[in-house]
């Protein structure tokens, strides 16, 4: 299909519809208390359309492209609506033999994980080979034939050897390539695609992007493509369907929906985004938690978060309102008789903001003459295991993170970020090399006076909210452990009002104090955290990650009150991220750390100014920008660090420009230098 | 793999199962076999219509009674014996009476009135290894090597040279001569030595010569026990010694009736007539298995299957068969003979508490008074307990005598506990436990009270009895003695309290002296009332019971030293009367009336049990003393099993016979 | 059997020489543990007194001094680490593990136990054959019907092997089988089918139980496993699933559990050994230490351990056989 | 509304259902004007914070979804009952003894079937089944319930330090190799040989034997945790081993340690019935052990004296087992709603 047809299908003249749910709702039973996890949700499925399904988690889009499949977990079913797919309505299907005629044949499915969607105990071959013969018909050579073919079509390297492969024999991103190869090689009509790249790192998730357009080209698959991640919506879609609390909000081209959104969801969704943010401005945010599901919904379930709700919102179920052929949305203010309302300014501008430098308000670190450096980090090495087990997770680390800034610390999983964070919190003990906390050494042996004054002085804000917070303690005792275990109180009164400020700081009710984790959402969990940090009154704080495993609503919030705090209290942050886009937001200085090694550090808008690094350069062309326009125009580099002789000409850490860092030996230095 | 070795197991296992349908009908071994009916032999077996005997007995023995070692000079245990009999011969034998008859010496004499006794051997005896092959003839002198063996200190592992150290002349010292020496040169020896120091001699092949300590009326019963018996010096010289000491039903030799050619430890032994037995006419069954049972209960379901040959019969069992007149077997329960075991309730004199180091003061009082034990000597009506072992007819199981019945006679033909009792005033009832004296036991009960009170001794008195903990029989039994004793005694004055005890009685209660009684049987070794009453005599080392059980010699109180060295004097005045029996008895009666009268001790039951079984008892030999019972020659049987009727029979005749 | 154990999952390592070291390790690991266990057993047999080394009717019969005599010929008022030292000496040099005195008198215990491990065996493993004939069938069967009324029936037998005590399990099988079915309630050399039925029977209700517990368990965990997703997204169907895919990754966690099983059965069982009067090794244990026999105590515990730890080892490599992840070491793939 | 809803969902467009409300309908509906129903309503920032929240205790959520499983339910009051009851089977209501020890036998009595007099009948020699099977199922609850109280007890603290305390390891595998290679019935009957077998010994060396497989599983779910990230959050706020053991890692196992309890009743009364076979067990006071193995003697002839005990055993065993598995499942917070 060429773009033309593309265009033709969008523009609407030939609508070719696939496959048409109508007011699907979805119950689950869950110890007697059931759940309406989708809400009446229909949508048209053009054929040879990219339909991308945006939402939060929780939303439902995950169990609303599972119907299509009679993929639901044994206690949910459909209960409502129909869903129709070649002149059948699948909803109605009950035995495994009216399923086998849509499975893999005719729907096939990516799943988000490829750590655990392969059989573990089965060559990757054979896994591939099954699809291959029960949908192609193919057997013996043959089949295995295909199989080698279709993994080499997915970009797996040597596939013959490859096919005898065990699934643990092969990364994560190679998985999810198998897994592709076993769902395309069904030749399916639909593959739906269930977060495929959110466990995946930036650089590796835009392969696998490019890789699923080029497969639907070539196999003329529709794709459905289920994200909560805009940029890659942008990447990908050629519609976009918004979800909230299990109902479509909007729905139309993705122009219409990044450029032209009408849904108060749809605007919150888009400018929260960081990359849209100002820096050193506040992002706007959405407040609260989507609705629970297990309860009745009046009305626009989001309207008690919407700060432009109407009273109608409260009482009654908004209906679809037509904003142009393609594009729908499902509010009332698109009802003629509410009152006028413009787009918010970010979301009209927001073909205009995308990429604009930051502009040279910015203060620049390096020219301020007085800075201190918090934190002193000398040729630090950690290495975990010893003699054939032994790996090092950072490898002669150095540089210092100076009073007031946010230092981030960028790379992707198992690059060591982490564990430089938890270097300096003596999580992880450094195995050589040093690091000073103010000048003083808090690595190795220490005195237990030094040892409080770490404590104290530096605190950590976890990746996971889930995780980081003991859901078997409240709320209270969580925030208050520090000051618990340094006997900072002198009564439990003293320490009541101790949690209840730092609840306030953090925006949270006092009165949660008596609650547990698991009643927050992940936003609130996320500030229970950087209050239990922030009661010690600490000088310098180790953001982990923090907003990694939020939802996009959240991240604005997190992302806010960092910054609020650390103009409050004079902070000095430590921002570890995978993400380049949200890191240049938030920080002053960046580093780009591979391997356990840095590569290249500079001021945020220096490095994104002139990366000179490979590695740096792959990163920022691998960002997903929440902007269909750029995306669909913008092109990837693949860093190979093959591409570095070191065996004569050894790299050192350089300053080629004043405060921009970087790792490479003198012909690469000399090269770089050409760059500037 | 493993699934493919599963499949081939899974298939084994059907094949087998199918198997046994086809088993299903082919008799069993024990009942297989077809005698021409009509040549039964006995006579003291009424004239019996033609029965079917039967050629193949099938024997149980319980788990426990698994044998540990086929060496019968090494053996002290009756589970070994009871079988190692049927292998070898010693020199004499007994009759369904008792009476001592020849066994491979074919007669026995004493010139000096018993220092010396002459034994003349059979010719023609042969030694033979498993398979009935001939391998060595039998000699006199063989009976040197086994007594060489039993008193060699360093090839005899076991504890049976007490008594031939006390009655040969010259066995101490060797036992201590080849002590001395080092283990290798001990091994090493063989009989010169020994017919130097001890008084055993072989004047040719067929006549050996003992020469005792002192007169010894009763040595020739000592010879059917097995530490005078004979070893064959070639099997040592080919198993070497250590070889011989852990002989098997393989390489062992045998000369007795049977030999033993399969072994299945736990589970069964088969034994078969010796080829080449110098008896060939003896009556034999074509084989003797021993099965090895879990439980009487299992023994009991497995004659119901015709598994067995006969069967004791638990009590659930005899109950269920006697209450029901229809059952199948309620016809043909008979009551066995009394087993020769005379059991007694032994009194501890000096006992600890349970720590097994503080002395038990309260209870030692108490013992030591002589009206204390009195009350206990009359005032038990051991009925309910005796019902335990026989339920149907318990007063058959009174005994009122230290000694056990049936040992020795006088020369009027008196058996000599019927003396003793005569002394005593007791007559056994079938009615009445006849030792039973309610008024008196109230009188002694009330005077031990005020006496005992007057030492500080508080009531009740706690008579601490240990059993052993996986037997439940036993504990059954002890719930009956201890409602005996409240009943017949009263709570207020002594309680029994029942203990248990894991493996060892003997380490884990007699050694620490936690027990206050122990009610014990104890068999004859030799046809002697001495082997009876020298058990219980104060300050004498080998005095079994003395220092072992009621460790009277740690006795503090004078008045019951006193009794017990009167005692002792009357016992060893009895042992050294040596020409005239008769008169050796009874003085040995006064002794036993004035234990009695003492309360020294309190004679407690014979067992006398209730089976199924297709022997007649009193046709098997009947061994007061030695090892003779349970040998497998002569039994009159019936496949059919016998009547209650046909015992009666059995038992009226043989009293009849009894005496000639 | 306790499918508990996890076996140390290894990163990838270098080639085939570490593989052979870490092996070798693991066994000089596993042969400590065996002596550990055997020198502690050894230790606690010399608390006991020495009284326990006579017969009832040798400590009436002998005299103190016969009894120390006959405890110094026969080593034990040594002090208790040269007995130690002596112990392993023999073992060591001439395999010799001392003669039994109290269970068969004289006999080698090496003797004694071969005459004995093989019908414990015999039994043993036809009875883990029925068990794993029954009980995996009958588990994937339950997993496969899940909630279904073949699998509460199946949860409802496991529940109660597990729960009732095994001599209650074994009587009430006693009791049907001599009562109802007239089966012999004694083992018996000569008639060694028939009788064999009953302990049979005993030795195979308890582990059809747990091996359908935990395939049941194990196929159950699989099938929310995404692998089995994406194979049904596939169009596999569910027999397929069953067979091709679940049953064969819940067998895995079974496999390592096999070799202790069925090198254990050696061990024949006590309880059923008694009952049906099987000339097997399961009472010899009990009954050698009742009897003081520490000789006998001593091979059987160097057996017992040995073949537990040694089945434990095997079980780790089986593993390491069926699951591709899992090496003991070496020949580790390319992870990225 | 839904229905309403669906009465007008007649002009269905592609892909979304448009819906068209009249004013009036909606005023129909809402009670409220059309001005007031589209007017902009304050926004209140902590209203959006309140949604979703719920009263929540864990204990209360632990009894709620155990209470919902009705056959859990039904199995613990079948359990309590017994319980209770063998409490009430030895009063005065039921039984005219008051002590064990005036249990009397009686020869004409041996061996009774049950009858109104004598309800689960008279065992061998003659005493009443009835006092002496309720009385064994109280001791044997308590041996049962102490047991297993004080293997989860040390189990948990070995389990905890084992799972934590790295340099343990070794130690604790090796101890685990020697009770686990080892047949127990070794350590009993060596314990039985040389210090005793009183109830206490027996409490005792039951849970010196068992706890080593409670902490091996609380071990493996320590593994687990250890790492967890609020753990190095409490780390990093100083907490000490005992508090991170105690606050952070002890509340996660409470449904494991629940699980092992409803294990190790059954568990407990299987040993003492092995015990009582090999006669290590005491024998003052009857223990449902004791009388299953003295029914071994009588039970072909007199299947009562089996079946009664069996009978009683199988069911607190059972029920306890599955009751005990239902409230580890409630106890687990990942199962409250």
């Amino acid at each position: 299909m060429n773009k033309n047809e593309k265009d033709a299908i969008l523009s609407g003249r030939e609508r070719n519809v696939i496959l048409s749910a109508r007011d699907v709702e979805v119950q689950f039973s869950l110890r007697g208390d059931r759940l309406t996890a989708i809400r009446g949700c229909s949508l048209d499925l053009y054929e040879g359309e990219t339909l991308a399904i945006v939402g939060e988690s929780g939303s439902g889009k995950s169990v609303f492209t599972k119907t299509f499949l009679g993929m639901l977990d044994a206690n949910g079913s459909v209960t409502g609506g129909s869903i129709l797919f070649e002149g059948e309505d699948i909803s109605r299907f009950k035995t495994e033999k009216e399923w086998k005629r849509i499975r893999g044949g005719k729907i096939s499915m990516v799943m988000q994980d490829p750590m655990t969607s392969l059989n573990p105990l089965k060559r990757i071959g054979v896994q591939v080979e099954e699809s291959i013969r029960l949908h192609q018909g193919l057997s013996g050579a043959e089949a295995k034939r295909e199989a080698i073919r279709m993994l080499d079509i997915v970009g797996i390297p040597d596939p013959e050897r490859r096919y005898h492969q065990y699934p643990h024999e092969f990364s994560g991103g190679m998985r999810q390539r198998v897994v592709i190869a076993i769902a395309v090689a069904c030749r399916p009509r639909i593959l739906i695609c269930d977060e495929p790249t959110t466990a995946l790192d930036v650089t590796i998730q835009a392969q696998i992007l490019d890789l699923i357009r080029r497969l639907q080209e070539q196999f003329s698959m529709t794709i459905i493509y289920i994200t909560h991640d805009l940029g890659v919506v942008a990447n990908v879609a050629d519609r976009v369907a918004v979800m909230y609390a299990g109902q479509i909000v909007e729905i139309g081209t993705a122009e219409d929906v990044f450029y032209n959104a009408w849904h108060p969801y749809s605007w919150a969704l888009l400018s929260a985004l960081p990359q849209l943010g100002i820096k050193g401005k506040k992002l706007p945010t959405i407040d609260g938690t989507p609705p629970n599901l297990f309860n009745k919904i009046t009305g626009d379930a989001f309207a008690p978060r919407n700060r432009r709700a109407m009273a109608i919102d409260f009482k009654v179920d908004p209906p679809f309102f037509e904003v142009s052929e393609t594009h729908k949305a499902k509010t009332w203010l698109l009802d003629p008789r509410s009152p006028k309302v413009e787009q918010p300014a970010s979301i009209r501008q927001l073909s205009e903001r995308m990429n604009q430098d930051y502009g040279s308000g910015l203060k620049h670190p390096h020219q301020d003459p007085n800075r201190v450096p918090v934190i002193t980090v000398k040729d630090l090495q950690v290495t975990f295991g010893s003699g054939r087990k032994k790996f090092v997770a950072v490898d002669k680390v150095n540089f210092e993170i100076y009073k007031g800034e946010t230092f981030a610390l960028v790379g992707e999983s198992g690059s060591g970020k982490t564990t430089i964070g938890r270097a300096i919190t003596r999580i992880n003990p450094a195995t050589e090399g040093e690091i000073l906390f103010k000048g003083e050494r808090i690595s190795g042996k220490i005195s237990k006076e030094v040892d409080q004054k770490v404590i104290r002085g530096i605190q950590m804000i976890f990746q996971d909210p889930l995780a980081s917070l003991n859901e078997r303690a409240k709320v209270e005792y969580i925030v208050s452990e520090g000051v618990r275990n340094l006997k900072m109180c002198k009564n439990s009164a003293e320490r009541e009002e101790l949690v209840q400020n730092a609840l306030r700081e953090v925006g949270l009710l006092p009165e949660f104090a008596s609650r547990f984790p698991h009643e927050f959402s992940g936003g609130q969990r996320q500030r229970i955290g950087i209050a239990r940090a922030l009661i010690m009154k600490p000088e310098f704080i180790v953001a982990d990650e923090p907003i990694s495993a939020l939802d996009v609503s959240i991240r604005a919030q997190v992302l806010n009150l960092l910054n609020e705090l650390k103009g409050t209290y004079g902070l000095t942050y430590l921002f570890i991220a995978h993400d380049l886009s949200v890191v240049r937001f938030i920080s002053d200085r960046i580093a780009v750390i591979y391997k356990g090694k840095i590569v290249e550090l500079a001021e945020a808008e220096e490095l994104f100014r002139h990366p000179l690094h490979p590695y740096t350069r792959a990163l920022l062309s691998a960002i997903p920008n929440p902007d269909p326009a750029i995306e669909r125009s913008k092109k990837l580099l693949v860093y190979d660090p093959a591409q570095h002789d070191y065996s004569e000409d050894k790299p050192v850490w350089t300053e080629i420009l004043p405060d921009h860092f970087v790792y490479g030996n003198k012909q690469e230095l000399n090269q770089y230098r050409g760059m500037l | 793999m493993k699934k493919v070795l599963a499949l081939v197991l899974a298939a084994i296992m059907i094949l087998s199962l199918a198997a046994c349908t086809k088993n299903n009908n082919t008799p069993s071994p024990s009942n297989s076999g077809t005698n021409p009916p009509g040549n039964s032999s006995n006579p003291a077996g009424p004239a019996t219509p033609a029965v079917e005997e039967v050629k193949d007995w099938v024997h149980y023995l319980t788990q426990v009674n698994e044998m540990e070692t086929f060496n019968i000079l090494y053996s002290q245990a009756n589970k070994e014996l009871q079988v190692l009999t049927n292998c070898i011969d010693g020199l004499l034998s007994n009759d369904s009476y008792g009476n001592l008859v020849p066994g491979i010496a074919e007669k026995w004499e004493s010139a000096d009135g018993g220092k010396t006794w002459t034994f003349t051997l059979r010719k023609g005896v042969k030694w033979v290894d498993v398979n009935g092959n001939e391998k060595a003839d039998c000699v006199a002198e063989d009976w040197l090597w086994g007594l060489e063996w039993v008193l060699n200190f360093h090839k005899n592992a076991a504890a049976n040279t007490s008594m031939p150290i006390e009655m040969i002349a010259g066995a101490g010292d060797y036992y201590n001569y080849t002590k001395d020496l080092p283990e290798a040169e001990g091994k090493a020896l063989g009989i010169d030595k020994l017919k130097e120091m001890v008084g055993i001699e072989a004047t040719d092949d067929y006549t050996l010569v003992y020469t005792c300590v002192d007169r010894l009326p009763y040595f020739p019963t000592l010879t059917t026990y097995n530490c005078l018996y004979p070893a064959a010096p070639a099997l040592i010289e080919e198993l070497g010694v250590d070889g011989f000491l852990a002989c098997t039903n393989e390489n062992m030799w045998y000369n007795g009736p049977y030999v033993l050619p399969t072994f299945v430890r736990e589970n069964e032994k088969v034994m078969t007539p010796n080829p080449k037995y110098w008896n060939p006419d003896c009556k034999r069954f074509d084989s003797v298995t021993y099965k090895m049972v879990e439980s009487g209960a299992q023994a009991y379901q497995m004659y119901e299957n015709g598994e067995l040959s006969y069967v004791e019969l638990t009590e659930d069992a005899l109950n269920t068969i006697y209450q029901d007149a229809g059952h199948m077997f309620n016809e043909k329960l008979v009551e066995a003979r009394p087993t020769k075991y005379s059991y007694q309730i032994h009194l501890v004199f000096n006992k600890n508490q349970e720590d097994g180091e503080t002395p038990d003061d309260n209870w030692n009082k108490a013992i030591a008074n002589e009206a204390f034990r009195l009350s206990l000597y009359y005032g038990l009506d051991a009925e309910p307990y005796l019902a335990r072992i026989n339920s149907i007819n318990p007063l058959k199981c009174a005994n009122f005598c230290y000694t056990m019945s049936n040992l020795v006679n006088f020369s009027n033909g008196q058996e000599y506990t019927e003396r003793v009792m005569e002394l005593l005033g007791i007559t056994p009832s079938t009615e009445v436990y006849a030792r039973y004296d309610a008024e008196k036991a109230a009188q002694y009960k009330k005077q031990a009270m005020e006496e005992l009170a007057a030492q500080g001794v508080t009531f009740p008195v706690m008579i601490d009895y240990y059993i052993s903990g996986s037997n439940s029989t036993a504990l059954d039994t002890a719930v009956i003695f201890g409602e005996m004793i409240s009943e017949n005694l009263g709570d207020e004055y002594v309680k029994l309290n029942t203990l248990t005890y894991v493996s060892s009685l003997a380490n884990e209660v007699r050694k620490p002296r936690k027990a206050s009684i122990f009610i014990n049987g104890w068999g004859a070794d030799y046809g002697d009332p001495q082997n009876y009453l020298g058990q219980e005599t104060y300050g004498e080392d080998n005095a079994y019971y003395s220092t072992a059980y009621s460790n009277a010699n740690d006795i503090t109180d004078e008045a019951l030293i006193a009794v017990y060295k009167e005692f002792t004097k009357m016992v060893n005045d009895a042992k050294n009367i040596t020409d005239d029996m008769d008169k050796r008895y009874e003085a040995y009666a006064q002794a036993e009336k004035y234990m009695m009268e003492h309360a020294l001790c309190i004679p407690w039951y014979v067992d006398v049990h209730w089976q199924l079984t297709q022997v007649n008892d009193y046709s098997k030999i009947y061994a007061p003393y030695g090892i003779q019972t349970n040998r497998f020659v002569n039994w009159e049987t019936s496949k059919d099993g016998y009547t209650t009727e046909q015992y009666d029979a059995f038992a009226a005749a043989y009293a009849a016979g009894a005496g000639k | 059997m306790t499918p508990s154990r996890q076996p140390t999952r290894q990163g990838p390592a270098n080639n085939e020489t570490s593989m052979i070291k870490y092996t070798i390790k693991r066994l000089l690991q596993s042969l400590l543990t065996v002596f550990i266990v055997v020198t502690i057993v050894f230790l606690l047999l010399r608390l006991m007194p020495t009284d326990y080394y006579f017969t009832e009717d040798e400590l009436i019969k002998l005299t103190d001094e016969q009894k120390e005599d006959k405890l110094r010929a026969a080593g034990l008022l040594d002090p208790t680490l040269t007995q130690l030292g002596r112990f392993y000496f023999n073992l060591l040099t001439k395999g010799d593990l001392g003669t039994s005195r109290r269970i068969s008198n004289g006999q080698p215990v090496l003797e004694l136990i071969g005459e004995k491990f093989g019908i414990s065996m015999r039994m043993g493993l036809i009875a883990l054959g029925i068990a794993l004939l029954i009980g995996i069938p009958m588990g994937i069967l339950q997993a496969r019907y899940k909630n279904g009324i073949f699998d509460h029936f199946g949860t409802a037998y496991t529940i109660f092997i597990n729960a009732v005590p095994r001599l209650v399990a074994y009587s009430l099988i006693y009791m049907l089988g001599v009562k109802v079915f007239k089966l012999p309630s004694m083992y018996s050399v000569r008639d060694p089918m028939r009788t064999s039925i009953l302990p049979i029977v005993c030795l195979a209700v308890g582990s059809i139980a747990s091996y359908a517990l935990w395939m049941r368990r194990y196929m159950v965990d699989d099938l929310t496993k995404d692998y089995i997703k994406l194979a049904m997204i596939k169009g596999v169907s569910t027999r397929d699933i069953m067979f091709k895919h679940v049953m064969r990754n819940a067998f895995v966690p079974m496999a390592q559990n096999l070799p202790v099983t069925f090198l254990l059965t050696i061990g024949g069982s006590l309880l059923v050994e008694s009952f049906f009067a099987v000339p097997g090794m399961g009472p010899l244990l009990t009954r050698a230490i009742t009897r003081y026999d520490t000789n006998v105590v001593q091979a059987l515990v160097l057996l017992y351990s040995g073949l537990g730890i040694l089945g434990m080892f095997l079980g780790d490599l089986l593993m390491s056989l069926f699951d591709p992840r899992i090496r003991l070491a070496g020949k580790g793939g390319e992870t990225r | 509304m839904k229905s309403k809803q669906r009465a007008l969902a007649e002009g269905q467009e592609q892909d979304a259902v448009i819906l068209r409300y009249s004013t009036e309908e909606l005023e129909a509906v809402t009670g409220a004007s059309e001005a007031e129903l589209f007017s902009f309503v304050e926004y209140q920032p902590e209203e959006a914070e309140r949604v979703g929240h719920s009263e929540y205790s864990y204990w209360k959520s632990v009894w709620k979804s155990f209470l919902k499983k009705k056959s859990a339910v039904v199995m613990l009051i079948i359990f309590l009952t017994v319980f209770v009851f063998s409490f009430i089977a030895i009063s005065p209501l039921c039984t005219k003894y008051s002590h064990y020890s005036e249990l009397k036998s009686s020869r004409s009595n041996k061996f009774a079937t049950p009858d109104s007099e004598y309800w689960f009948g008279a065992d061998n020699i003659g005493r009443d089944y009835w006092y002496q099977v309720w009385y064994a199922t109280r001791h044997s609850v308590m041996l049962a319930a102490i047991v297993g109280v004080g293997e989860v007890l040390v189990g948990v603290v070995m389990g905890l330090l084992w799972g934590y305390v790295r340099k343990l390891d070794r130690i604790f595998t090796e101890i685990y190799n020697i009770i686990y290679s080892v047949p127990t019935i070794i350590y009993m009957t060596l314990i039985a040989l040389m210090i005793g077998k009183t109830f206490l010994v027996m409490c005792v060396s039951l849970i010196a034997f068992n706890w080593i497989y409670t902490a091996k599983s609380i071990r493996n779910l320590v593994f687990m945790y250890r790492d967890r990230e609020y753990n190095l959050a409490s780390r990093c706020l100083g907490a000490k081993l005992g508090t991170i053991l105690t606050k952070n890692i002890l509340p996660y196992l409470i449904s494991v340690v629940i699980l092992r309890m409803a294990l190790s009743i059954p568990q407990t009364i299987g040993y003492e019935t092995t015990l009582a076979y090999l006669g290590l067990l005491d024998v003052k006071e009857p223990a449902l052990g004791l009388l299953l193995r003295n029914s071994r003697e009588h039970f072909i002839n007199y299947p009562h004296l089996l079946i009664f005990p069996a009978a009683i055993v199988s069911l607190i065993t059972v029920t306890f087992y599955l009751a005990g598995n239902a409230f580890s499942d409630a106890a687990d917070p990942r199962n409250h709603v």
